[in-house]
């Protein structure tokens, strides 16, 4: 049934259709009102049978869930920002254990300086930890994946992420069609274990591993992720038959087959880029634009596939390595190796900096008349002004080297072109 | 597709009367979108909400920077800085206030739009005598409803209802109807003076 | 107790059985059927008091719910000793995830049987005094004050033996472990810290705490299965004497866990919401400095110069207890 | 069986095929050593063994009767009359009080006699005749021990009555009389031949008249000692030994109102006592040392106290005149020799019992060659056997202690020497064992348990009866008793190794005789479980690394 709801609403009742039993979680911003709907759910009965625990962290939360799902039931909790890092230690443990929990991550920037808007540096500082990571880009989206998700999970026994934008999405009031229970039932079998801890068939789970076998436990670990690289495209093709809308699978293309140009982004962000794409197609630029929806495990092939064509491939990235760069731009250019294709990493959106669509005309400007450098750290609508200043106070330390040199004539450069993109 | 950003503060209901529109537009068939720009909420603190409504689906997620209406529920807001940002000449402004909109010490600004479609509402006043409590946002919606036409009143009490119980909807659907009759006729107002 | 009764003077109450009782009156540990929890062939140090102590409880539990039982464990050397790949000496549905959140996991295994309906299944959640009292402490907490249907067991051998014997908040004052070495002019743990877990548990008035030693048997037995008659949280904390940690003999284990209790430094008692319903009494009070001699962790006290002033001041924490609890036979009960 | 990830998911109980026993340094051994209380038993009984099966109750109790009858034919006799110096040895002692061992034998004793147990012999008849020469502790237990061995037994007594000095040294009030004809009685049914009244002139002759291949002589000491006293006329004097021995006539001995008793041993308060009760107004014991240095057994000296007899210490009689007797105070010197001080006073005496000590009749034995005697007893190898071959001796008439159980025990002695000897065989010796010291025990796990007292006749009849003094004790205090015993180095199955092995490296057997056993293939040699054994029955011995 199609109606206006918000976007934390929507997913709760998403999460309450696929029939958790277990839900434990600890209240952090932006992620407060799924969890809220979903403590009503279970204490009206619409949610049952379900045991709703109110843990004393994110760290008990996703134990809570570990053990739960270990035992046999549905598991599912929701965080954010600090609270998925305060959680690190047990994805690590849920994913080694092969716990097919899921979890919504209501993405938001981590501190210090503390920060409870959107970006991605929570999820992509847990890319590697072992679980699947999906992002969502509407809400209509983000109830999508969260069916997915669970059957994705129970068929491989590996936890799932579903990522979404704090606030631009949780809080946005905006359509949403809700499955039928009858649906989701159809779809989602009930979950059956891999293992389970059962008084009638006892096993040690959780072992210690030494040097002797530990690498092959984990190239197993790989090899089971890979498989979703197989598993999503089947089940987000029975996604859409089941509920006659299409869903992104891996990738999701918009007007980049004969595009010069492709942004990539994941998330939110890419109803904007598209609104942009379009008006640039009608000014008669090859614009196109990839959003990725699995970022892990990587599906490198069809990013390749996708991006193959284009001569510049801006990856628009809300999070990024310290003192590296770009973290999608590095996985992109791995999926681009060989071709000679520019990619631009630009980062924007941190702790909420609206993207709006002047920022990213400007930016495709920028790469389009070559202001910005291929393979150089971009900052999207960046106030150079107040970075030049603190630098320069800063430049008076003496331990300042070259690098902060460079720093510097990189400013000197900005300073003197009119808008806000790096070079 | 028509942008709303409605000013306020925290407790106002700024971000209530953002959804209540979007809900409006949604019962209109129209695609809709209400979002909050929030700062860590707190009452009395500025809040920013948007909602935007169109025919075809909505994929922008950007703030409203250059809205088609402008709803300021608190004129103590007035002065801060780009409040009025993105405001164009076709823009309509719909202000709570009980004062004239000379008192408001704007005029300069009020200047660059169009006479017809600048508002003050007693908002509050309505909201006092209707609700019982000082929550201007249903009577704004009922007077936006009339000052921008762009969806009706019917649409507004609606989503009111469909958003409240019984009587406190009743009470905000009272003041929405009251602030939507009292700008009806300081619209025509306008329009015999024009 | 009905083994009184039966006036068995010659070994009383006190041994782990005596082929004069009829099989239901003996403990747990005297069957020829019990369930051997903890399994041979784990590589527990010789001596292992933890080894012992988790075998005496998960027996008493198994009994207790006729096998229906899982465990979530902490991290440390239970679970290293336990589970080495590719053995396991465990005989029950086991789960360990990390060091600091035994209890969650436990309160989700909970949450979980509940919910499919399990109730003839009950959980135990179980770590050392590092895992329980430091790193898994909120967690601890939390499944208290929720009042989730679990039993932790606590086995307290009073620092962090599997990292190499470094100092917990339940290390003992004047203690020497790896970092509160006899140095400086107060040797060993400082004076003034650490925290008693029971007494904690007592304030989240959960419906059961106790404490027990390994030189206790009857009475350890007797507390994990009263515990196992209650739903929701309970708590036991078990004196486990370390050889290597203590630097004890390994033949010395029971008898120092025995005179931890009879100097009152362990003080033995029940609990139920939050009000001491029971105290284990001394039957034969020595001196601090008798427990203290069994332990090299202790030897600097007695080196040159002796230190008698902080003997003493261990003492009279024995003596605290002793008041507290009622622990002598004429003041309890 | 669910799908087991690879590593992390384990099978449970998976770890036993990891054999620990390899760390092992040291072993525990399950080790049965000597409890003192056997040790110290003149008659070699294995008391903690009997008390192992008393503490069982019901069938326990004839178990417990039949071990004591392997070694002692005369349990209830021994419940009244050992002076239990397995009692004074019991570790028990050292916790809080020695275990009643004594008053538990009486009950199995009495138990025994009223149930009517029977023994018989052990072996098919030998052929071999033996001769055993007096009726008393020493010769019945050889006669016994010697007929369950199979052989033939002759007993030639002196006297009217068997039974020797049970019967006519110790007073009525410490042994009834029918408890010992009952246990007498079970030594004969074995088919034992007694000869009453039969003296043995020359025991050479008699051996070759009744071709016997061996002889086993206990005739006692049945002289009493005469002092010389310097005696008026009309002094009655009497020795006690007479005296005792004249209880058992027709008529009871005339010895007037105020009867003096000289001497110290538990004969003077045996005649002391028995006097008192044939209606002397006064008993007085005169006795040169003080009562720390009286033989008598402390308890029997409280007895007669109680029972109103006089004690006299330090003093000696120098002259004894009608009714009257001179008396010399006496003094210790610093070696504990009394040493005369000159003072003297006057005793009213009507009658004076000397109980200085027995000596022995060997006229019977003159003349066998080889056959020494040294302080007026025959001396004996360790066999038991006199310088002349197959002629053996036991008793008071050999260097030992004087009583009872000590006789008893050169009974069970000499017939096993005598079997080996008719055998022509070596007497295998038993195996030397570790005695079990206080020291061994976990004494933490044994409850606190007072000693049960027997009853004892009120001390107004005591005064005038011959009734029985000391009481046995119930069936359930005899069990109470009995389950104080420590078990000294001996398992009595308590499952402690069972429970406190770490590794589960105890095996519970469940048996009788061997409840437990070690499983070394995962013990690790911690010994908890031998520093924990209550009895102290395991020991840790080193492994050959």
């Amino acid at each position: 049934m199609r109606s206006q709801l918000e976007g934390s609403l929507a997913v709760a009742k998403a999460v309450a259709l696929c029939r958790p039993e277990v839900i434990s979680a600890y209240p952090i911003s932006p992620q407060t009102h799924i969890v809220e709907a979903l403590s009503d759910l279970v204490r009206t009965g619409e949610l049952a049978p379900c045991e709703y625990l109110m843990v004393e962290s994110e760290f008990g939360a996703m134990s809570a869930a570990i053990g739960a799902s270990a035992a046999g039931a549905r598991a599912y909790t929701a965080t954010a920002s600090q609270g998925l890092l305060y959680m690190a230690e047990a994805l690590y443990n849920a994913s080694g254990l092969g716990l097919p929990i899921v979890m919504t991550v209501a993405n938001r920037a981590i501190g210090a300086p503390i920060n409870i808007w959107n970006d991605h540096s929570d999820a992509m500082s847990q890319r590697d930890c072992g679980w699947i990571q999906l992002y969502a880009e509407s809400n209509q989206h983000a109830v999508d994946l969260h069916v997915q998700a669970f059957r994705l999970a129970e068929e491989l026994s590996l936890p799932v992420m579903v990522c979404m934008d704090g606030f631009v999405l949780t809080h946005a009031i905006e359509p949403v069609e809700l499955p039928t229970q009858e649906q989701v039932d159809a779809f989602l079998p009930p979950f059956d274990p891999r293992q389970v801890l059962d008084p009638d068939d006892p096993v040690t789970i959780g072992a210690m591993v030494g040097p002797e076998a530990f690498a092959e436990v984990k190239y197993l670990m790989h090899a089971k992720q890979m498989q979703a690289l197989d598993l999503i495209p089947d089940i987000s093709g029975s996604f859409s038959q089941a509920f006659g809308r299409t869903s992104s699978g891996l990738v999701r293309t918009y007007r980049s087959a004969d595009a010069d140009t492709i942004v990539v982004a994941l998330g939110s962000v890419l109803g904007t880029i598209e609104e942009v794409v379009d008006e640039l197609r009608g000014e008669g630029e090859r614009v196109g634009a990839v959003g990725i929806t699995c970022f892990r495990p990587y599906p490198l092939e069809e990013i390749r596939a996708a991006l193959r064509g284009a001569r510049r491939v801006i990856v628009l990235e809300k999070a990024f390595a310290v003192g590296l760069g770009g973290i999608v731009g590095q996985n992109v250019r791995l999926a681009l190796s060989g071709h000679a294709v520019s990619v631009y990493d630009t980062v924007a959106g941190l702790g909420g900096r609206p993207i709006t669509r002047r920022t990213l005309r400007t930016l495709i400007a920028d790469v389009l008349e070559e202001r910005l450098e291929p393979d150089r750290l971009a900052f999207l609508d960046l106030d150079w002004k107040l970075v030049e200043r603190e630098l320069q106070r800063v430049s008076a330390d003496p331990r300042s080297g070259p690098h902060a040199e460079n720093i510097l004539r990189d400013i000197g450069s900005v300073a003197a072109s009119a808008h806000g993109g790096a070079r | 597709m028509f942008q709303v950003r409605i000013h306020g503060r925290g407790g106002q209901g700024v971000v209530t009367a953002a959804e209540l529109l979007s809900v409006a537009a949604f019962l209109e068939d129209k695609h809709s979108q209400a979002f909050p720009m929030f700062g860590s909420e707190r009452t009395g603190a500025p809040v920013v909400a948007f909602c935007r409504f169109s025919d075809q689906p909505i994929r922008l997620r950007e703030p409203i920077v250059d809205p088609d209406a402008l709803i300021v529920q608190d004129p103590t807001l007035l002065h801060q800085v780009d409040l009025f940002a993105g405001v164009g000449p076709e823009s309509y402004l719909l202000l709570n206030t009980s004062r004239s909109l000379d008192e408001l010490g704007i005029g300069e600004f009020l200047g660059t739009l169009r006479a017809d479609r600048v508002l003050a509402v007693p908002a509050t006043e309505f909201a006092r005598e209707h609700v019982g409590k000082p929550l201007p946002n249903a009577a704004l919606l009922g007077a936006f409803s009339a000052l921008t036409q762009a969806l009706s009143l019917d649409s507004v009490t609606a989503a009111i209802r469909d958003r409240f119980p019984g009587r406190i909807a009743d009470g905000n659907v009272a003041a929405a109807q009251a602030a939507h009759d009292f700008a009806v006729v300081r619209r025509d107002e306008v329009i015999v003076h024009a | 107790m009905s083994a009184e009764k039966l006036k068995l003077y010659q070994v009383g109450t006190f041994a782990v059985g005596n082929r004069l009782l009829d099989p239901e009156q003996r403990t747990v540990q005297a069957r020829m059927e019990r369930s051997n929890t903890l399994t041979s062939g784990h590589r527990a140090c010789r001596g292992c008091g933890e080894a012992l102590g988790a075998r005496y409880a998960l027996d008493a539990a198994m009994r207790a719910t006729d096998g229906r039982l899982i465990a979530a464990n902490a991290t440390g050397c239970l679970e290293v000793f336990s589970t080495p790949y590719p053995e396991s000496s465990w005989q029950l549905p086991w789960l360990h995830s990390l060091f600091g959140n035994a209890p969650a996991i436990a309160s989700g295994i909970a949450a979980a049987l509940k919910v499919k309906g399990r109730n003839d299944v009950r959980v135990i959640g179980q770590g050392g005094d590092g895992g329980t009292l430091d790193i898994g402490f909120a967690c601890l907490s939390g499944m208290f004050e929720r009042n989730d249907d679990v039993l932790y067991v606590c086995y307290d051998n009073e620092a962090y033996m599997n990292t190499g014997v470094q100092r917990s908040s339940a290390t003992p004052p004047a203690a020497r472990t790896a970092n509160t070495k006899p140095l400086g002019d107060e040797p060993g743990n400082v004076f003034g810290q650490g925290k008693s877990a029971p007494l904690i548990a007592m304030a989240h008035e959960i419906p059961y705490v106790a404490t027990a030693t390994v030189a206790d048997l009857h009475d350890l037995e007797d507390k994990i299965e009263r515990a196992m008659e209650f739903h929701g949280a309970r708590y036991v904390h078990i004196l486990v004497p370390c050889p290597l940690g203590w630097g004890s003999e390994a033949s010395e284990t029971i008898k120092i866990a025995r005179l931890a209790q009879e100097t009152g430094l362990f003080p033995v008692f029940e609990a139920e919401a939050g009000e001491v319903v029971a105290v284990s009494p001394i039957r034969q009070r020595v001196s601090v400095e008798e427990y203290l001699r069994t332990q090299r962790r202790f030897a600097h006290l007695f080196g040159d110069p002796p230190r008698a002033d902080v003997i003493a001041q261990l003492q009279s924490r024995a003596d605290r207890n002793i008041r507290r609890f009622g622990l002598l036979a004429e003041e309890a009960a | 069986m669910m799908e087991r990830p690879f590593a992390i998911t384990l099978d449970v109980g998976s770890s036993r095929a990891n054999k620990t026993g390899s760390w092992r340094t040291e072993r525990p051994v399950y080790v049965h050593r000597l409890p003192p209380c056997s040790s110290a038993c003149p008659a070699g009984e294995d008391v903690q063994q009997w008390l192992y099966d008393a503490e069982e109750g019901d069938g326990g109790y004839e178990r417990a009767w039949r071990r004591i009858m392997d070694d002692n034919p005369f349990p209830a006799v021994m419940g009244r009359v050992c002076y239990h110096p397995c009692e004074t040895k019991c570790n028990r002692g050292q916790l809080d009080e020695a275990v009643g061992i004594n008053s538990v034998e009486r009950f199995l004793g009495d138990e025994g006699i009223a149930r009517g147990w029977r023994v018989e012999a052990l072996v098919p008849p030998s052929g071999k005749r033996v001769l055993v020469v007096g009726a008393g502790p020493s010769g019945l237990s050889a006669a016994y021990h010697l007929a369950r061995l199979g052989h033939a037994v002759t007993v030639y007594d002196a006297g009217p009555r068997q039974g020797g000095m049970m019967r006519f040294g110790i007073p009525k009030y410490r042994l009834p009389r029918d408890v010992l004809d009952a246990e007498i009685e079970r030594i004969l049914d074995l088919g034992v031949e007694l000869e009453l009244d039969r003296q043995v002139a020359s025991v050479l002759d008699d051996m070759v008249a009744g071709g016997f291949d061996a002889v086993f002589l206990a005739v006692g000491a049945h002289l009493g000692k005469r002092a010389y006293i310097p005696a008026g006329s009309a002094a009655k004097v009497l020795d006690a030994v007479s005296l005792l021995r004249s209880m058992e006539g027709e008529e009871p001995p005339q010895l007037g109102r105020r009867v003096v008793v000289y001497g110290g041993g538990n004969t003077a308060i045996d005649a002391a006592r028995t006097a008192k009760r044939l209606g002397a107004e006064e008993a007085i014991i005169v006795y040169r040392r003080t009562r720390e240095r009286m033989p008598a057994h402390d308890f029997e000296v409280e007895e007669a106290l109680e029972e109103g007899v006089l004690m006299k210490w330090l003093s000696t009689i120098t002259h004894v005149d009608g009714g009257k007797l001179v008396v010399e105070q006496m003094e210790l010197d610093e070696t504990g020799f009394p040493q005369p001080t000159g003072q003297l006073e006057e005793l009213e005496a009507d009658s004076l019992v000397l109980a200085l000590g027995q000596e022995t009749d060997l006229s019977f034995v003159d003349g066998v060659p080889g056959l020494e005697i040294e302080d007026g007893v025959v001396s004996v190898d360790e066999t038991m056997m006199t310088g002349y071959p197959g002629i053996f001796a036991g008793g008071d008439m050999v260097p030992a202690e004087r009583t009872v159980t000590v006789a008893v025990g050169h009974g069970k002695q000499a017939a096993r020497h005598i079997d080996a000897w008719l055998r022509s065989a070596e007497l295998t010796p038993s195996v030397e064992r570790q005695s079990a010291d206080f020291g061994h025990l976990n004494t933490w796990y044994y409850t606190e348990a007072p000693r049960s007292l027997r009853p004892q006749l009120e001390a107004a009849r005591r005064q005038s009866t011959f009734e029985e003094v000391v009481g046995g004790l119930d069936e359930s205090t005899a069990l109470y008793e009995a389950r104080r015993c420590l078990s000294c180095g001996n398992c009595f199955s308590c499952d402690n190794c069972y429970g406190v092995c770490p590794d589960n490296a105890v095996i519970k057997l469940g048996g009788r005789d061997e409840p437990y056993a070690f499983d070394y293939d995962y013990c690790k040699g911690c010994g908890i479980c031998a520093a924990e054994c209550p009895c102290g029955a395991i020991e840790m011995v080193p492994e050959e690394i």
